[in-house]
């Protein structure tokens, strides 16, 4: 489809796209009469169109984007498994509940919520969980703020470094930075893990803790992690655990169990939510120990039977979001985790490890990749260089990922880690089955073969999608730069200049 | 286990496994220390995957746990009921979009792109502001997102807040900036109109050049309009610091948008445009700014961006995202990643079905009848108004009694009353959900129960 | 996509889609032991499959389907209008009642049934209506039993002949003669319209009754009714109203008041029901006096404030459906029919005619195009004729067809009514914005524009399909005709030979 | 009206008129005569367009005057209560499919085409049967037309159906074949075990030369297995009747399918393939019949054909077209033109999930459940079994009192019981929506009344 802009469906005619109810004996008795200075002077000018204009703008819309359910997103740290559909009748559980009213009425809502953060809190190996977090990156800013002000409690006031490892998801030092702490950064050593030595070096009465995932973001598990954990604790720094890689292993080994002493969780990877086309998602925020008292606020109890949503730990950060979390997706993880068991549960880091080393098998022979570092089993991902193949044959990574999308696959997450150079980082997840990995590593096969032979063919890929590749000159030009389609429209009536 | 819906590869573990060269799961975690790894399954209260309809079967019985109420609540406080069309629940049911995750391949998620830039588009026109983002977790982080937006602008370290704005935000707001130091100053209000005390306002900003924000809310928390808010932005550019206006969206159908005041930087919450309550989320943040490169460039979370492509078509893409985390790292203008694309697509999808026409009708509608409850429930003997103010949705009432006595009789009555903040003081919302029929059994009543506590 | 069928899906994993609920202990207390001889001996060749599986083969297959919501769907006769989402919330209200459950468990759908069939009966000028007929050919089979009844009980033997016009609906003979009748048909005049004299010397005694559709399928109103209806009620025959075009008069004329005994409705036709590629439909069959006493039954009765589904009229014909019809889809009709209320309803027939003429003026001087018999407005529908075209360019009407499909249209009905050569039956409805109207005219325009230029160009269309145009005699010839995936299997294995 | 979402040209109603050259809409009514134009609206009870949020308050109205139930029904006589898997709904709720037609134009709307094939496809296999039309409106109607198929192959009128079929079959039955004039012949059923009365039927078979069809429900409408298909397969042969079988589709993952008795024609109903009650409608009728050309010219409705296009590739489209009334017409094999489709889709869809093991282990579980409830049911004092033949999903049982007291008193405790099928018998169904707890609620239940009633 070539669709054009809602704004720009013709608005010249009286049309309404859903009907108000109007009351009219209350209507006839009120006057609408505002103070004149608070008068909006000119409606705004939004579409004037009939739902079934509506409707299908969308569903044109929708059939020109991809998801799990079109199609294989093996997006590298995203973790975009199967959301099964059961999910979606669960979240009507909590969806016409006002988050204010009395806990006597929303007593089955508040028994899944009880449920999940006692469940979620054992399967981390954590003492404790609050779903305050909206999602992953607000978890890791409520992990940040609960190391700051446990160490400011002890009168720390020096403890102003945060530890993070050079591979680490951007949102580990940003997290860090909105918390207020310089970044120390840990480098990874030749087998791809955390270097030992410099931690030891760089871990002292300044260091705060350590923002550390495990499996990492090169899919290897972090085999001398009891060790990282002594290194940190000998300080009393604090030992805090990304979430976004824990389908590599969960129900093999849990971030308590080696030492973690706060764990985020991002329910749209790990437990199924579906990540909404950037969200919303769902997250949690744990912890073990004395960290339980940090917890933002507030948390479900169980008292003589009856659940409130009220328990403030005592030096609890605070709130994270304006009410609860996003508690219509933890319904969905709910519906996941019932439909899966805790025997199901126990086979996905083993399923999801699985897939991911069969993947690797059916790859890691192939002219023009290489996997850098240990060649150790990787976990839920694995992230293979295609410097080779763009030496011999000027074909990148992202080339391979456009190429990708011509064959109905999603591309890898791509220029990711940092540390490895024409990254392409696969993460399969157990939800997909052998034949999809099979006809996925024959595709990378073909792609690279027609590299080798006609590079051309690849670089001018994607070929088959609604719009060939973007010019990225145009879209971020200051002169250019078109956010809104008001800044379109009031470009070309010359009342914007450039952006300055 | 043997099969499962969701586990396709059970049945080729060992198929796989000699694929791999390895002979059992195990050895793919030779490298996890033995003495860590989990010994059996989780220990949870779950043990054997539940078939699909035993979980229909549980939540049947949690549902029943809850209260089924006769009419939705005369509740708001942030977060108010509204009719959320079909054709809003039916298009972000659309798994190619909820299934998606953010467009990081512009070329294969067009439609999911375009869909966004029309929520930006959207809302630009709604607030007359140019730019806005792809989303926010909600109001509260928005506000939190805009005032360290203004400090790392501006450096400074104070932020003037209104003791009338929601009382949730504040919170939010507070935990969000304790990590940088920011210190919030808090502005009283008026209590007989319910208006920000201007002339205080006015004082304490001009006593302070660490001003780096100030903010307000339209309507504030207790429903009423501020009618000053251009002392707001004069009194932000004498001191340098950046306006920053909370702000209803359905009440932009009636009054003036942030846009006409100057404003610096808008934030609010979309819940209002096609959200269901969600028991508080998911909600929507929603944060706009005016054409201005200063503001634009710390500007927090994903934009998308109209372009063109190599062969000069329409396009769409994320833009400017050398603000964000995974390329700028402890640079980056926020953490965000994950926000809430698909209910900014729902609040696209409400608007247009509104339209210019509808959004007007629905204000006109909603003041209408939360005037009308007011009127009818202050002409119930001793009780008054708690703020004289003209308001929009939501309206602060003080009665004879205390509250809690009438809220426990409308509860029992299947109605859930107002959210009380004050011994005998609650706020009640308002909507086009309210039918006259339910309003007129909500004001009978609360009629009842205070003539008879007071007759008692 | 190129989706492979889905049960050629790999079957040699154990998967399965859905977890079936065990209740183990009754699982261990109950032997399953059938009578040996009626064992199967083997599983069906069932796929095997997870959700994940099964979920992206439909939604690829449903990508590569088109319906309202995706584009304009002008199918002549078939009133292929806007579904408003709505429509599903409603038909909520019976999916969970059994058809056999108690009367006073159900007072609500009893009491929308019987709201139903007052108003269809208001809204077509009958008394009566029951909605026991699942869609429109059973509402035919109904009519035509009724009048067969009613002969009967006069003791009329020789009334063995059923009037048709020639450019009925196919539905109209075929009903006819499955209700043993011989079918007469009357001839189309030059106007397009039903040849009174024919009409008044075929009538006789041996008539059992006229079907006609009015407007007719030409979209012309028959403007002589009440003289035809005159004709046939001379010699007590019976006047049935084939609903299939009501939309063009709906709100404007009744068939109650133009002299039809009997009525059937297609819900989904007039009052919004989604086609459902096909079906399920929903009918209603009405009538008017005596015949009121032969409606299939049973129909909803009030009494005492209370509903009852046990209302059997006197003379009535029996049961057309197994339980009551297609009531899911009555209660969509009855959620379309509250959001238009009396007063949208009655401007249904007027904006489907607006936009019927509207269109004829954008078409109608098309060099290649004709408008075949009266110019008189047209009303739901218009049939051009591309026999002009044909002649000059060798382009048909089933080339125009497949040119709009590349276009992002569906196609007009073609080939139908049989008294129109080259013929182009297009229904626009009244839901369709004008805008869209305009670009249908503009890509017709086009298309005949290009026919004269370049007319392989069309006879290649579609181009932009996922298929190019099918092959027939492959599809049935008896050699090769593979009705289902069975007959592919069994032929490849040599186990079936021709179909005989 | 001036504007409404389902009417988007009434604002432009004059523009559009200049266009047409017409001052009035009526103009375009001329032709109509004026005496029998309408005047004013329609009478009905709702005047003014109801919003979607009055109409959803209409519904819920509606709603609260049926009887919520605490268990699904243990009724069945041609519908039993399954559980409908989220996949299935989500499939036919997808747009593309419901709101397209019949798919005239195979190049576009070949996923269509293909999901018919599939129905069609999985049924073959269920059936063990070739050839599968894209169903017809329900399995009554399915029988009357292979009935009028027989008819029109071998010319004969009569037509051998047992007592023991679904009586809401037979009522259908025998309206359509009305106009036909078709005879019905009853064959009695043994009143032992519930089966058909095999040596009568061959005595009554044999006895007239105009048997068109013989019919057969396996299990029949007591839920017993009939044991002695091959004899009316047989007999049919003998006498040049075509045979007709009708089959529980469920019941096929544990029983000998159609295919395997050599069977002519099978109908049933998918109404267990993922539908949900609907209260009878829509359901969707199933026929199949062997790979005979006499058969398969003569079979009713659509079908859908594996083809390819002119480049060769794979296609689908409508086949055999020339059986069809718009080509056909008094000589088409029927009348049908919609059919059900979508639910056709929705059968597709249920038997891909299910699967292989799934079809198995739905059988069983049913088979299971069901005869434990029977087997607890009978050791109630006085209850006993009606019919001695095994049984699948329905049984019926023979009580010591009034079936219609222990019903009422079922249905104070939320709980719809069986079907009365004499003063003191019923017939009940139980499949996997009933937990082995609400089947022991049954029971105790029903004891209790049956005791209490014997007590006064």
């Amino acid at each position: 489809w070539d669709e054009q802009l809602i704004t720009e469906y013709k608005s010249t005619s009286n049309r309404v796209g859903v009907l108000i109810p109007t009351e009219k004996e209350i209507r006839e008795n009120v006057e609408i009469k505002l103070p004149s200075k608070l008068k909006r002077a000119k409606q705004p000018e939004l579409p004037q169109v009939s739902e079934l204009e509506v409707i299908r703008h969308f569903i044109r819309l929708s059939q020109m984007s991809f998801g799990v359910d079109t199609g294989f997103m093996p997006l590298g740290s995203c973790t975009m498994k199967y959301n099964p559909k059961i999910e979606e009748k669960v979240s009507s559980l909590v969806s016409d509940y006002h988050p204010l009213q009395d806990f006597d009425t929303v007593q089955g809502i508040l028994e899944m919520v009880y449920e999940m953060q006692s469940m979620l809190a054992e399967m981390t190996g954590m003492d404790q969980c609050s779903l305050q977090v909206p999602a992953g990156a607000a978890g890791e800013l409520a992990g940040v703020l609960m190391i700051k002000k446990y160490h400011e409690d002890k009168n720390r006031r020096n403890r102003d470094e945060m530890l993070v490892a050079d591979s680490a998801h951007g949102t580990n030092p940003a997290s860090a930075a909105m918390g207020g702490y310089k970044v120390v950064y840990i480098r990874t050593n030749k087998e791809g893990l955390v270097d030992l030595d410099v931690l030891k070096e760089v871990t002292n009465e300044k260091t705060a803790g350590f923002m550390l995932t495990n499996p990492n973001t090169l899919g290897l598990f972090e085999s001398e992690i009891l060790e990282i954990s002594k290194v940190l604790h000998s300080v009393d720094a604090k030992l805090y655990y990304d979430g976004a890689n824990l389908n590599g292993i969960l129900g093999v080994v849990r971030p308590g169990d080696m030492g973690f002493d706060i764990v985020h969780i991002n329910l749209h990877k790990t437990f199924g939510v579906p990540h909404g086309g950037g969200g919303p998602g769902a997250g949690a925020i744990c912890a073990k120990g004395e960290m339980v008292e940090y917890l933002p606020y507030p948390l479900v109890q169980k008292k003589d039977g009856k659940f409130t949503f009220d328990y403030v730990p005592s030096r609890s950060i605070g709130k994270i979001a304006t009410f609860y979390g996003n508690i219509g997706n933890v319904a969905r993880a709910y519906a996941y985790i019932l439909g899966l068991g805790s025997k199901g549960l126990s086979m996905v880091g083993k399923m999801s490890t699985l897939a991911t080393n069969y993947l690797i098998s059916k790859l890691k022979d192939l002219r023009g990749l290489s996997l850098p570092f240990s060649d150790r089993p990787r976990k839920h991902e694995v992230v293979f260089s295609a410097k080779p193949l763009f030496n011999d044959t000027g074909v990148s990574a992202n080339d391979i990922a456009k190429a990708l999308i011509d064959r109905g696959f999603y591309a890898p997450t791509i220029y990711f880690p940092p540390n490895v150079e024409e990254a392409l980082m696969i993460e399969p997840t157990e939800t997909e089955p052998k034949e999809v990995l099979d006809s996925y590593a024959e595709a990378i096969r073909q792609i690279i073969d027609e590299a080798y032979k006609n590079p051309q063919a690849i670089l001018n890929s994607p070929s088959k999608t609604a719009v060939s590749r973007i010019d990225q000159v145009i879209a971020n030009h200051p002169s250019t730069v078109t956010p809104t389609y008001r800044v379109y429209r009031l470009r070309s009536e010359g009342k914007i200049s450039h952006l300055k | 286990m043997e099969m499962h819906p969701w586990l396709p590869n059970l049945a080729s573990i060992k198929e796989m496994l000699e694929v791999i060269g390895v002979n059992d799961i195990y050895d793919l975690f030779s490298d996890v220390p033995n003495e860590i790894l989990l010994k059996g399954d989780f220990d949870l209260p779950y043990k054997e995957p539940l078939s699909e309809y035993e979980i229909t079967l549980r939540l049947k019985e949690l549902k029943s746990k809850n209260m089924k109420l006769l009419t939705p609540p005369f509740m708001g406080g942030g977060e108010c009921p509204h009719y959320v069309p079909e054709a809003v629940k039916f298009i972000i049911s659309r798994s190619e979009f909820y299934t998606s995750y953010t467009p990081y391949q512009p070329e294969i998620t067009q439609g999911l792109l375009q869909a966004l830039f029309e929520y930006q588009s959207l809302i630009a026109e709604l607030f007359e502001l140019e730019v806005v983002n792809a989303s926010l977790y909600d109001w509260g982080s928005a506000l939190a997102e805009a005032v360290m937006m203004a400090n790392r602008i501006n450096k400074k370290t104070s932020i003037a807040i209104p003791a009338n704005i929601n009382p949730y935000h504040k919170e939010v707001l507070k935990t969000w900036v304790y990590g940088k130091g920011l210190k919030i100053i808090e502005i009283p209000y008026d209590k007989y109109s319910g208006e920000l005390d201007y002339e205080k306002a006015k004082e304490i900003i001009s006593s302070s050049n660490d001003i780096s924000a100030i903010y307000i809310q339209q309507p504030n928390y207790y429903g009423v309009f501020e009618e000053e808010i251009e002392t707001i932005t004069d009194y932000a550019k004498k001191v340098g610091a950046i306006s920053i206006m909370g702000v209803n969206p359905l009440s932009l159908g009636l009054i003036k948008p942030p846009g006409e005041y100057e404003i610096d930087i808008a934030v609010s919450d979309g819940q209002e445009l096609g959200l269901p309550l969600n028991y508080g989320g998911p909600l929507v943040g929603i944060m706009a700014t005016r054409w201005d490169g200063q503001l634009v460039r710390q500007m927090p979370g994903r934009i998308v961006g109209l372009t063109k492509d190599s062969n000069g078509n329409k396009a769409f893409t994320l833009i400017l995202q050398t603000r964000e985390q995974f390329a700028r790292r402890e640079k980056a203008t926020s953490n965000i990643t994950t926000n809430e694309a698909l209910m900014a697509i729902a609040n696209a999808v409400f608007l247009s079905l509104l339209g210019k026409h509808g959004l007007k009708a629905m204000a006109e509608e909603i003041y209408a009848r939360s005037h009308y409850t007011k009127q009818k429930l202050e002409s119930i003997k001793g009780v008054t108004s708690a703020y004289q103010g003209d308001f929009f949705e939501e309206f602060a009432l003080r009665f004879p009694i205390d509250y809690s006595l009438i809220h426990s009789h409308l509860l029992k009555r299947g109605i859930l009353g107002g959210i009380q903040i004050g011994k005998s003081e609650a706020l009640f919302c308002v909507t086009e959900v309210h039918t006259k029929k339910m309003i007129d059994t909500l004001i009978s009543e609360i009629k009842e129960v205070i003539e008879s506590v007071e007759a008692s």
